[in-house]
């Protein structure tokens, strides 16, 4: 598969976003302008980059938390995200929600619920919807490896694959749930080996490669959109911060970390895009200026935009809301 | 006009609106080949195929999950539970997922998830509980109980093509047992609005589903006796229609509260707490409720007996208020 | 492995009593005698009184709905079962619950849940408590083919292997989950490839042929009750019923069941003792005017039970009850 | 006698119940190594090892139901849930498994499931739920919710050693924000029993978890008024403790119930019903309750102070009374 010079551009772009936009709201967690906590794909973020950038303008995204590359890309700005962690009411859910609890249906990408899997069953509801319409259009559902132990990942797979429908699950290994190592979390050595459960096929990538995980997912989608069914992308990757920014992980061996320092997803595609001359090191620092212009931007649009107001907090329980209801 | 039974009725709703709008569809356990564990959809999936009627996996997370995820891409799924005991399992999906979509994110989620419930078949503990207490207390869910044909059919159009997560609480007792002449033309019952299911003036029992009728039995038997029963038919649990609760009960100024639910943190406790709240001045004494024992719903046709609300015991509450 | 001839005839004995109780039981349904529904598991009985044989005294089995021959087994009796159909005073729960809704703490098992697969959690459970104390103790928990597509088949399942606990999981695969056929339920072609998701090991038995699921068991059992971890057991039957009496099962072809019959598991150890020279005619006509006898008592018994009192009802909701409460 | 905080009294009870009870255990998300996101294991594992500590793979109805299975074979595991909101996962397994154990089969299941709930940490609405509604309806559990360090101690100590299963509400804002002297000795608080918070006699606010603070506020800043309030912190929510609830308002005759939960459906409308159930002679005005709106739990600081009961809302509900 030949990717074009522009897309990998468009790849690293968004790579050096994600990393940018999540390195500052980490810098404003530790200066307390940040409303509650602060959670980072840092060190991961090729595979929501990878997956998300593979998706076409009509598909679905139903991500998880460290899925930051997927809101970016498809289409929701570094500065309502930004105002979204400030608790701004320009923010993507105008203050109702915080952080990363993202999802805006203008751009094809489903709320993130807490709870982690829950996006795979819902996922596969909208793949139902394609194929019960005929419509050519996909889901790419992503849940963390410990996401992978809930029942909703096993009740999501099944049926997705019981009634080969087009959606894609994407999993982020990083290594940890939490404080929680794989060991403890499940027997088997690749989570890929779920995916036998349910005659779904599988993939393991290299989740530090964005190329990798781009080209996975381009493979798999197509084999949806064209009625093969559902298929599964273990990308393997390592959780370089804590859980969230208050957790110094100091459960996680420092070896580990500095192994997999050296493979940042960032400096990988760089090395890809020199070595292979897709581009010079000028042309990425221009990149890089122009995604710390963006964030700069995103912050001053931020720190600048107000409050909700209080009152908004009763607004928006329903959809329709009954009339009657506001008699007292 | 015609004569239809209250499971018909729900049958009609549901052929109706899926002719109507392509865009609704049911799925669940055994609702395809099968046509559902009460027959609810026989018939349909001849009619309407394999991918209008969905025969799923047994995971009522993973279908009540992907209803949320087809109705966010404009479907208007209608979820069939088995028994609406195995709602609990998919307690999470509608709860942090359906109930909070639109607050959270601005998203609609208009799914209808129908929930055969009640007891007096000798179903025990998992094939008889009343479930709407657990969803009582989550904002952002509709929880609709008719107690009649026309309800049924009416309450049920009404939820298909709501743009709110509506759980539509059918009784199963009631499913053959009950009759009304419906319409021959489209008709829906607004949600939200109670009903006066019979006028009266010395007492208002409030009650929903099933328990209608044990009221109405109370009203008849009560009328011989001089007393006048207001019998208030909730029809839509949540929210409730405070409007109607409260009307009624400034005409009587006595209450009974009736439910087949357990006692405690029922639907009965909260239009009592109204009635305390917005129309303390009217009462003419205290609001009696009359409901199941705090227990599971128990298996032998005689402790069932006596866990299920009786005419008898609601004569004796209102019997009980009358002399205040 | 060789079996003792006693244990044999046992195994044959249990497939007649659990045979003709429930078709007693089906008969009295269709007479009106019982109360509620009735459920058999006609057809596949080998897989209940294979697995519930191979357990020693102290283990748990943590059953589902067609596990017939387990309750009896373990030492709940044919009369209690009967009066529990009856919902009278003198069955398992009292007339709490009703029919296969069976649990009995003093022969060691658990009772069963109607959400299905809930008990695979809960075996789950007690197995870690042995693996806690450090008893050498081990738990069976059945589930339906249709079973394994729930949340809690592969929570359960998990949480097993991750701990490498001492349970063997068994599947009752009788092809339908009420009307719905495994084509439905999952893409896989054998249940038994579930397991592959957790690394634990499984075996497909012909669950028509209860020497082949005792088999199995005792070797699973064993390697559970010394620490080597969760197997899954996949037993291949036919549901020969409707899903419970009232269920004409048109929905099953009826070559299906022509075929199966001819596999009846009473018939298929009939022959294996008879052409085993195992035993002969006149011993199993012996045996079955034993468990004939058996049921006629129960039934005898059932009938003259009393009912409970309603006042029973309010009974037993907690097992330490605030005496407090009991003031209004 | 020593001053600790809420966490450290949840974190001492269980320290105390395990070394006394081999059967004692803890199983969650983070509790070994890590110690808990809450740090109320902190040092559990170096002690006791991680059989006794153990972190499970991430699937609440996975290890709350293992708890279950624990307990039936004489364990008496104490689940933590990571955020109480996380418990739908678990809630089939609570609701069918756990509660109706016992009365369906006669099997005691001693579990206890620790549940961080509330608002004010701006966690939005899945890291602030308060979850006591979800289970309010379900006979056959039991539901505490501490309000001081002293309670916390106490009854999750009589939690664990209860043969029910209960769910232990832990307020998470009060973790670090409140202590207590406590004995140095063992003692329980025991389940069922509610607490007179402060005595009082023109008015009975009932309420419970951190909502005790704000009534407690509340009842100083009226003192200046002249008006006394008797607080009452219930402690147990299910089942009630009706003859406290009674007792202090026929002492009072006027009532403001104050939660945290979302008023409909919420525990008050229970304490309401039972007041105009079975003291409505005693009552000298409406009952009013202060509690959340009926909405998710909003995430941006003006919208979660808007959304959680403040001092001032309280005041104004009594103030309203007293003028009855
Ligand atoms: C059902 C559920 N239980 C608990 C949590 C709390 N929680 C948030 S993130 C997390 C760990 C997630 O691990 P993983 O799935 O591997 O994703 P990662 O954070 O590593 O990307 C936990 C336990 C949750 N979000 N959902
Ligand atoms: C969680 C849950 N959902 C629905 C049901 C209703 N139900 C009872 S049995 C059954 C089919 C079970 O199929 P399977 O697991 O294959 O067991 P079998 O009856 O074939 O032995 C269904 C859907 C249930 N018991 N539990
Ligand atoms: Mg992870
Ligand atoms: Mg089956």
């Amino acid at each position: 598969m030949d990717i074009k010079r522009e897309d990998l551009l468009r790849l690293y772009y968004y790579l050096k976003l994600t990393r940018r936009l999540e390195d500052r709201v980490t810098s404003l967690y530790h200066q307390g302008r940040i409303l509650g906590g602060a959670w980072t794909s840092n060190g991961t973020e090729a595979v929501s980059v990878g997956y998300g950038y593979a998706l076409e303008k009509n598909d679905i995204a139903a991500p998880y938390f460290r899925d930051m590359g997927v809101f970016l890309i498809r289409g929701i700005t570094a500065k309502r995200i930004m105002a979204q962690y400030m608790g701004k009411k320009t923010g993507v859910t105008g203050g109702k929600e915080g952080n990363v609890h993202i999802g805006d249906l203008n751009f094809g990408v489903f709320g993130f619920p807490s709870h982690l899997a829950d996006n795979y069953p819902v996922g596969t509801g909208a793949a139902l919807a394609f194929k019960i319409r005929n419509e050519k259009r996909i889901v790419a559902a992503c849940t963390g490896d410990g996401g992978t132990s809930r029942g909703d990942f096993h009740e999501g797979m099944n049926f997705a694959s019981a009634r080969k429908l087009p959606i894609v699950f994407i999993c982020n290994n990083n290594q940890y749930a939490y404080s929680t190592p794989l060991r403890l979390q499940m027997a088997i050595k690749d989570i890929a080996e779920r995916a036998l459960a349910y005659a779904i096929p599988s993939k393991i990538v290299d989740g530090n490669n964005v190329v990798e995980v781009y080209k996975a997912a381009m493979e798999a989608y197509d084999i949806a959109r064209n009625g093969g069914g559902p298929s599964f992308i273990e990308c393997k990757t390592m959780r370089m911060h804590g859980h969230s920014e208050h957790d110094s992980a100091r459960y996680v061996p420092r070896e580990l970390l500095e192994e997999w320092k050296k493979k940042d997803p960032i400096l990988t595609m760089e090395k890809y895009l020199m070595e292979n001359t897709i581009a010079g090191k000028e042309e990425l620092d221009g990149i890089d200026s122009q995604v710390k212009k963006e964030i700069e931007e995103a912050e001053a649009f931020a720190e600048e935009s107000p409050y909700p107001d209080s009152e908004d907090c009763l607004k928006g329980v329903y959809a329709t809301p009954i009339e009657e209801e506001r008699g007292i | 006009m015609k004569e239809i039974t209250y499971l018909e009725a729900i049958k009609e709703a549901m052929d109706e609106e899926m002719a109507r709008d392509p865009g609704v569809f049911v799925l669940g356990e055994d609702v395809g080949v099968y046509g559902g564990a009460f027959r609810a959809t026989e018939g349909f999936y001849e009619k309407y195929g394999e991918w209008r009627v969905l025969d799923t996996p047994l995971s009522e997370s993973g279908f009540t999950g992907a209803a949320i995820g087809a109705a966010l891409v404009g479907m208007r799924p209608i979820v069939e539970m088995q028994f609406a005991d195995f709602i609990s399992c998919a307690f999470d999906q509608l709860v942090n997922v359906a109930a909070k979509n639109h607050y959270r994110w601005g998203a609609a989620t208009p799914i209808v998830v129908r929930a055969p419930y009640g007891g007096n078949i000798h179903g025990g503990a998992f094939h008889s509980q009343c479930i709407e207490g657990f969803f009582f207390n989550v904002p952002g869910l509709k929880i609709i109980a008719p107690s009649t044909a026309y309800d049924a059919k009416g309450l049920l159009k009404a939820a298909i093509r709501d743009n709110d997560p509506v759980i539509y609480c059918e009784h199963k007792y009631l499913y053959r047992r009950i009759k009304d002449s419906i319409p021959d033309e489209d008709y829906i019952v607004p949600i939200g609005k109670a009903r006066i299911a019979r006028e009266g003036n010395d007492v208002s029992v409030i009650t929903y589903g099933a328990m209608v009728h044990t009221a109405l039995e109370t009203a008849q038997l009560l009328e011989e006796n001089g007393v006048s029963c207001e019998i208030v038919d909730l029809r839509t649990i949540l929210p409730l229609d405070k409007k109607s609760i409260l009307g009624s009960v400034k005409k009587t100024s006595k209450v009974v509260v009736l439910h087949e639910q357990t006692k405690t943190g029922g639907v009965g406790a909260e239009v009592s707490a109204l009635l305390s709240e917005y129309c303390f001045d009217f009462l003419d004494g205290p609001i009696l409720r009359v409901a199941a024992p705090d227990t599971p719903v128990p298996y032998s046709a005689q402790m069932e007996e006596a866990f299920i609300p009786q005419t008898k015991d609601v004569v004796a509450a209102v019997e009980k208020v009358m002399r205040y």
